[in-house]
């Protein structure tokens, strides 16, 4: 199994795994918070933070990877901002190949949440409120464990679409080994010569193995949590 | 006033207009479905907001439109007990009692005497979806008890529950009241649990109030018997517990004499009040003997109400008390029973049953 | 039409082969179909059956790999194009002409934190003539570390282009037509074969003849005109 | 029989193995929150499949274990009325009303007779999710009786609804198992739908069935007083409408003589069921005079059962049928009410309302 | 406005329409079966047709169109079969470019429908059964009106994203004007010559203008058809 990948190869496996992680747990949050906002929120712009939001799916990456470059590389608005106020720099970094991940697959995963939330049933929140319970609470006692399998499912989409992006990370931040190198271009790669074919399909099983794993993995945490609700 | 309610509300061609002061104790609401209970005790609980109005319980406002006071639901403290029992599906039995106390400094996080009272103890490893519908209901009703509220409300708690367990919550929800001092807003369709529970019935019906008051007046207007419902029809007593007798009954004093009961569960001295309807009271002109009815009362006719059926309704004086008998036409005339007469009502003391009594307050009474 | 061709090109090839297709049509009332994408995607088309007639690489390698699948007729095949690999940088104080020499401090010029933007260079054609010729030059080694490889060489451009890598090596096609950037200097000829654009008549053409016809065009004057107005470079005698 | 059902099915704990056989008519299953009732009407209806045994509605057999059938829901041919509405979100009133008849060939389409007798004729261009409680539940009832089942299956179909729409609903139900011969298996915690509607009466308890007969017998054995909750004893008469006198009362003739109540919908010669309440009898050992009451029986003391409690229930011979009462000790003591006694049974005419009137049967009678 | 795009670039974004609008509709079934079989089915491979769906999804898309070209090209098995017993071409042809727009789309359609499946509460379904409807007039009246707003979300959504579907297509069935150079193809042919980004740049606005159409129609429509169901 060692032998069956290069050093290079499992370098990049190792380093999607690591962009993977971190852009799937990173835009958590803010996932979130956006699909609250689409979800329950009443405010003006809601339709415009809504495509916002999909705009990485509707574009070719290697648009998005464009726009990336021109707002949060060295030179970009976002880009220099961070750099000079927190000294974080994104490109050609792995921070940056998670960026671009994370964005690539912020739509999925809101949309995941998005319908849990909307399928959580507000009369359960109004009962937790006349119980004592403040929205924050309610938010956490209630709604948040109702969500939880699509939160799951979410997370773990948005983490197999990370492992697979290519084209918007390639274009933001490069292809350096051990840096930016991610699996999907270690296969891009090995396509781009003659005879690379076999190479790149010891990767795609590798790649396919995690992401199939994950989703696995979330099925059967999504289907225990349901069962301990509903008891179907 | 423990809870006064002043709202208007329009939604939908239905015309929300309801007003009214209810005294410490339970208030029953009573209505037909449809004729806009559930909005008003959505609207104390802030789940929905009248257009207009005010309300506060126990003088602390809850919402006033005139000085925008709205008070968020989870700090009106009031406990809810809904229609549909509304339990969390992902919290077992005992989390969902003990909810109140984890969200806030409320609740009790003790769930086994309510959960005794209540037949849930046994219950509360359970999930929620594995409940029969009356289980449910009481796990949610003991989940607004634990929080503690200021006051509770009810909308048709006992619905899905069978006699028996009505029988064993409701004294509980009397205990509750008269130990803590809580109000209930309390809606049903049922009359045995208006008579058993009320201190005070609001009577609503197309969205607007029509009568309001100590059960006493409203359950003895001969007026409202149509609204009511016939058979429910009756009167309240206010009585004393004047002993306790070695065969099972309690002998219990009333302004017109002597009444015996099947024995009750309070003290030589305590008030009650005791609930005899028209139905069960039959009148004779002269003092009946050798009846297996124990109680007999002397009583003058003050009214006798014609309705359109067979029956009469006739309204008595009974000491300083009123009572209201139902009897036939037949009879009224066959017996004489005009206004001013002098008679005697005859009651069957089992008539009377314990569900009838309430023990009694100070306020209402 | 029954003498329309289609042409599968390299897709940095685009706007000349754009032009050359107008001039063909002109020339013989025979209608190009232009299909662009990269050579590697186009080969591998070409091997599964695509309905081309003619196969324009921007490298040897794919070519190769077709003539031994024996997906192109070898009789056929003539290189139409070269190119020269220039280095660009965002410093409009760095142009220059000069050749590029084992003497050339890029890394110095890449300064403490910038790369050298450049495409793939194991896979892709213009990544690898750079390595080669870098490699030649002695500069490799200290560069290896200092890359920004991207997928194809327009995206090395674009890292120039908007500031992020302050030097790329790109085709000198490419450098002369974005005023971002400066050619701040050439790699010498001779550090790297050749850069050539093989073309050649697919097999399975069904117009064979006017796809002949057209391979040959494309060495022909008039079509290296063109080229050159492009500015790629005649073909020079092989080596 | 029309159903007859015998099925073992165990869940989490939870044991059920029940075992009746019901005529045509309105079977009532009665039984303690949790007892198990929802369980076997889900069993009939095929929306649980039991472990064990065989179902059968009119002959047909939905369900047999041991030749592997089992019917599909949809083709059972049941309506099922549940205890939640579950109306159709995303259809009108009106649509919903019609559902059955836009899925299958059976359905009625003209909702209106239904929804007049409903009182849901003005709801009917509205949609569920803006229905009260009350509503929603009239009409899933309506929903259902569209549907023109074998049987009808009702899980506790009242409970939402308020007295007079509950009065409103019940003579349609038994209008139109009447007309049609539609049974129902009818699940209530409500004795007054109990004595109502019943033409026989399955008790069970913790999944098992304690008793399964007609209301005559059920209801009148002293042993099931208990079971059944003291205030809902009480004893049910066959009789014949003898008589409609000009002040608007019937006569009844029952085996023991005449009954008078207010004015039966029935024709003269029809025959019919009346319930007594055993806490509305009155016993005398003389025939009083001077009463309101108009019922007094002659009778014959049968046996005496004492309780714990301060009453007795006393069975009586009256004709040929029994007849229930409950007394104080006191009074059977100082009437001497003991078994063989002669005596009178005094009850007030209206005591015996229409809701307790069924129109008879040939069968269950 | 005529003007403001060539004539190849309408062609372009006509055939993105009509390929993205083929693409969506022709899987509509196939991804209504599949949400169905996943939220609902109990059989035996199960978990395989779950992650053989969300494969496109996991890997690069070069690499899904290269598998789409090995098996559905002229001389891959199933290409050919399809060509001997119907005379289908999918190869370079107009209609390959819709089947890999949907097998890349195929995920997020089936997502969108499995949540709407799983949150349908089966008590209608079961109420809809007491009053006579076989399994399929439940799901016909019942089922289908209840998860409409899901299918329109999935078809919308797969709709977006076919129409910014790039890299399968590209490898697939490379990028000929007029029947497989779709929006995407054009943008990246433009991004491969000097000078072509001020055109790549006015066709990615056209692309991102259809998806937010869409994008918005949905959810104004889903919208309209839950507020009918629930009054919120
Ligand atoms: N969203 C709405 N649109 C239109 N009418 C509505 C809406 N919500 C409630 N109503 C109407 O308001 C009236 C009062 O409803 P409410 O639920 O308060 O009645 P209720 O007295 O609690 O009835 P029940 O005893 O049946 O529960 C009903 O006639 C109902 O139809
Ligand atoms: N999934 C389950 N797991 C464990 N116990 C269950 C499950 N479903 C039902 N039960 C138990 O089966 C028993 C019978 O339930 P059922 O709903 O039939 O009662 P019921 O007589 O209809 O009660 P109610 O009058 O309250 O509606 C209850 O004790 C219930 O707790
Ligand atoms: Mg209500
Ligand atoms: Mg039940």
């Amino acid at each position: 199994m060692i032998d069956w990948l290069g050093p290079d190869e499992w370098q990049a496996v190792a380093l999607s795994l690591k962009v993977s992680l971190w852009a799937t747990l990173l835009s958590l949050p803010f996932g979130l918070i956006c699909a609250l906002a689409l979800a329950r929120g009443r405010f003006f712009g809601r339709e415009v933070l809504n495509w916002l939001v999909h705009l990485p799916l509707v574009l070719p990456p290697v648009v998005t990877g464009y726009l990336l470059l021109l707002g949060f590389g060295r030179q970009g608005p976002i880009g220099s901002l961070l750099d000079s106020l927190f000294g974080i720099t994104l490109a050609f970094q792995w921070t940056g190949a998670a960026l671009a991940a994370s964005i690539m697959a912020f739509p999925l995963m809101v949309r995941a949440m998005r319908l849990a939330i909307e399928a959580v049933d507000p009369k359960l929140e109004e009962a937790a409120a006349t119980l004592g319970a403040s929205r924050l609470r309610v938010f956490s006692t209630v709604t948040l464990p109702l969500i939880l399998p699509g939160i799951i499912a979410g997370v773990v989409l948005a983490f197999a679409k990370a492992m697979g992006e290519f084209g918007a990370t390639i274009t933001f931040v490069s292809n350096i080994p051990g840096e930016t190198r991610t699996v999907p271009s270690a296969i891009y790669a090995f396509l781009q010569v003659p005879g690379g074919e076999s190479s790149a399909l010891r990767l795609v099983g590798v790649a396919v193995a995690i992401a199939i794993g994950a989703l696995i993995l979330s099925e059967w945490l999504s289907r225990k949590i349901a069962h301990r609700i509903s008891g179907t | 006033m423990s809870l006064s309610v002043d709202i208007r509300r329009s939604l939908g061609g239905f015309d929300l207009h309801t007003t009214f002061d209810a005294p410490e104790g339970v208030t029953v609401l009573f209505g037909r479905s449809g004729s806009g209970k559930t909005s008003v005790v959505k609207s104390v609980a802030g789940l929905v907001t009248p257009q207009q109005g005010k309300i506060t319980v126990n003088g602390r406002v809850l919402f006033d439109r005139e000085t925008h006071t709205d008070l968020p639901v989870h700090k009106r403290r009031l406990g809810y007990v809904f229609q549909d029992s509304r339990l969390f599906p992902h919290l077992s039995v005992r989390d969902n009692l003990c909810y109140a106390a984890r969200v806030s400094s409320r609740g009790a996080t003790d769930p086994r005497q309510v959960g005794d009272l209540l037949g849930i103890s046994h219950l509360l490893d359970r999930r929620p979806h594995s409940l029969s519908g009356g289980e449910a209901q009481r796990v949610a009703i003991g989940r607004a008890l634990l929080s503690a509220p200021d006051m509770l409300l009810m909308d048709e708690p006992l619905a899905s529950l069978d006699g028996p367990r009505k029988a064993e919550i409701l004294p509980y929800l009397e205990t509750l009241r008269r130990e803590t001092g809580l109000s209930i807003l309390y809606v049903t369709h049922n009359m045995a649990e208006v008579a058993r529970l009320a201190t005070h019935i609001v009577l609503i019906d197309e969205g607007r109030v029509v009568r309001s008051g100590a059960p006493e007046e409203v359950l003895t207007d001969p007026d409202m018997v149509r609204l009511l419902g016939i058979r429910d029809a009756g009167a309240v007593l206010s009585a004393i517990v004047a002993e306790h007798l070695p065969d099972g009954l309690s002998a219990l004093a009333i302004s017109a004499g002597k009444l015996f009961l099947p024995a009750v569960d309070a003290p030589v001295g305590a008030k009650l009040r005791v609930r005899i309807l028209a139905q069960d009271v039959i009148l004779a002109r002269s003092r009946p003997e050798g009846l297996s009815a124990l109680n007999i009362l002397p009583v003058r006719v003050l009214a006798v109400r014609r309705g359109e059926g067979p029956g009469v309704i006739v309204q008595l004086q009974a000491g300083e008390d009123r009572l209201l008998a139902r009897i036939t036409r037949r009879s009224a005339d066959a017996l004489g029973i005009v206004e001013g007469a002098d008679c005697f009502a005859v009651m069957k003391s089992v008539a009377v049953s314990q569900t009838d009594i309430a023990v009694g307050l100070q306020t209402g009474l | 039409k029954a003498d329309d061709l289609t042409v599968f090109a390299a897709a940095s090839l685009g706007d000349a082969m754009n032009a050359l297709a107008t001039l063909w049509t002109k020339e013989t009332g025979q209608d190009i179909t232009l299909v662009l994408a990269g050579s590697s995607t186009l080969a591998r088309q070409v091997d599964a059956g695509a309905p081309a007639d003619v196969m324009v690489s921007a490298n040897d390698a794919w070519m190769d790999w077709l003539v031994e699948q024996g997906r192109v007729e070898v009789e056929s095949r003539v290189d139409v194009a070269s190119n020269r690999l220039v280095i660009v940088a965002y410093d409009p104080a760095a142009a220059s002409r000069d050749i590029i020499t084992a003497q050339t401090d890029i890394v110095g010029e890449l300064g403490a934190e910038g790369r050298l933007a450049i495409a793939l260079p194991e896979a892709v054609p213009a990544g690898i003539y750079a390595k080669t010729a870098l490699t030649h030059l002695g500069l490799w080694d200290g560069l290896s570390a200092r890359l920004a490889p991207t997928d194809n060489v327009r995206a090395a451009l674009a890292l120039v282009a908007l500031g992020e890598a302050p030097l790329g090596v790109v085709y000198a096609t490419d450098a002369q037509s974005d005023r971002r950037v400066v050619i701040a200097g050439v790699l010498p000829d001779d550090s790297h074969p050749q850069i050539r654009y093989p073309a050649a008549v697919v097999s399975d053409s069904r117009n064979a003849p006017a796809a002949t016809r057209f391979v040959a065009w494309l060495a022909d004057e008039a079509a290296q005109e063109i080229f050159a107005r492009f500015g790629f470079l005649p073909i020079g005698p092989g080596e």
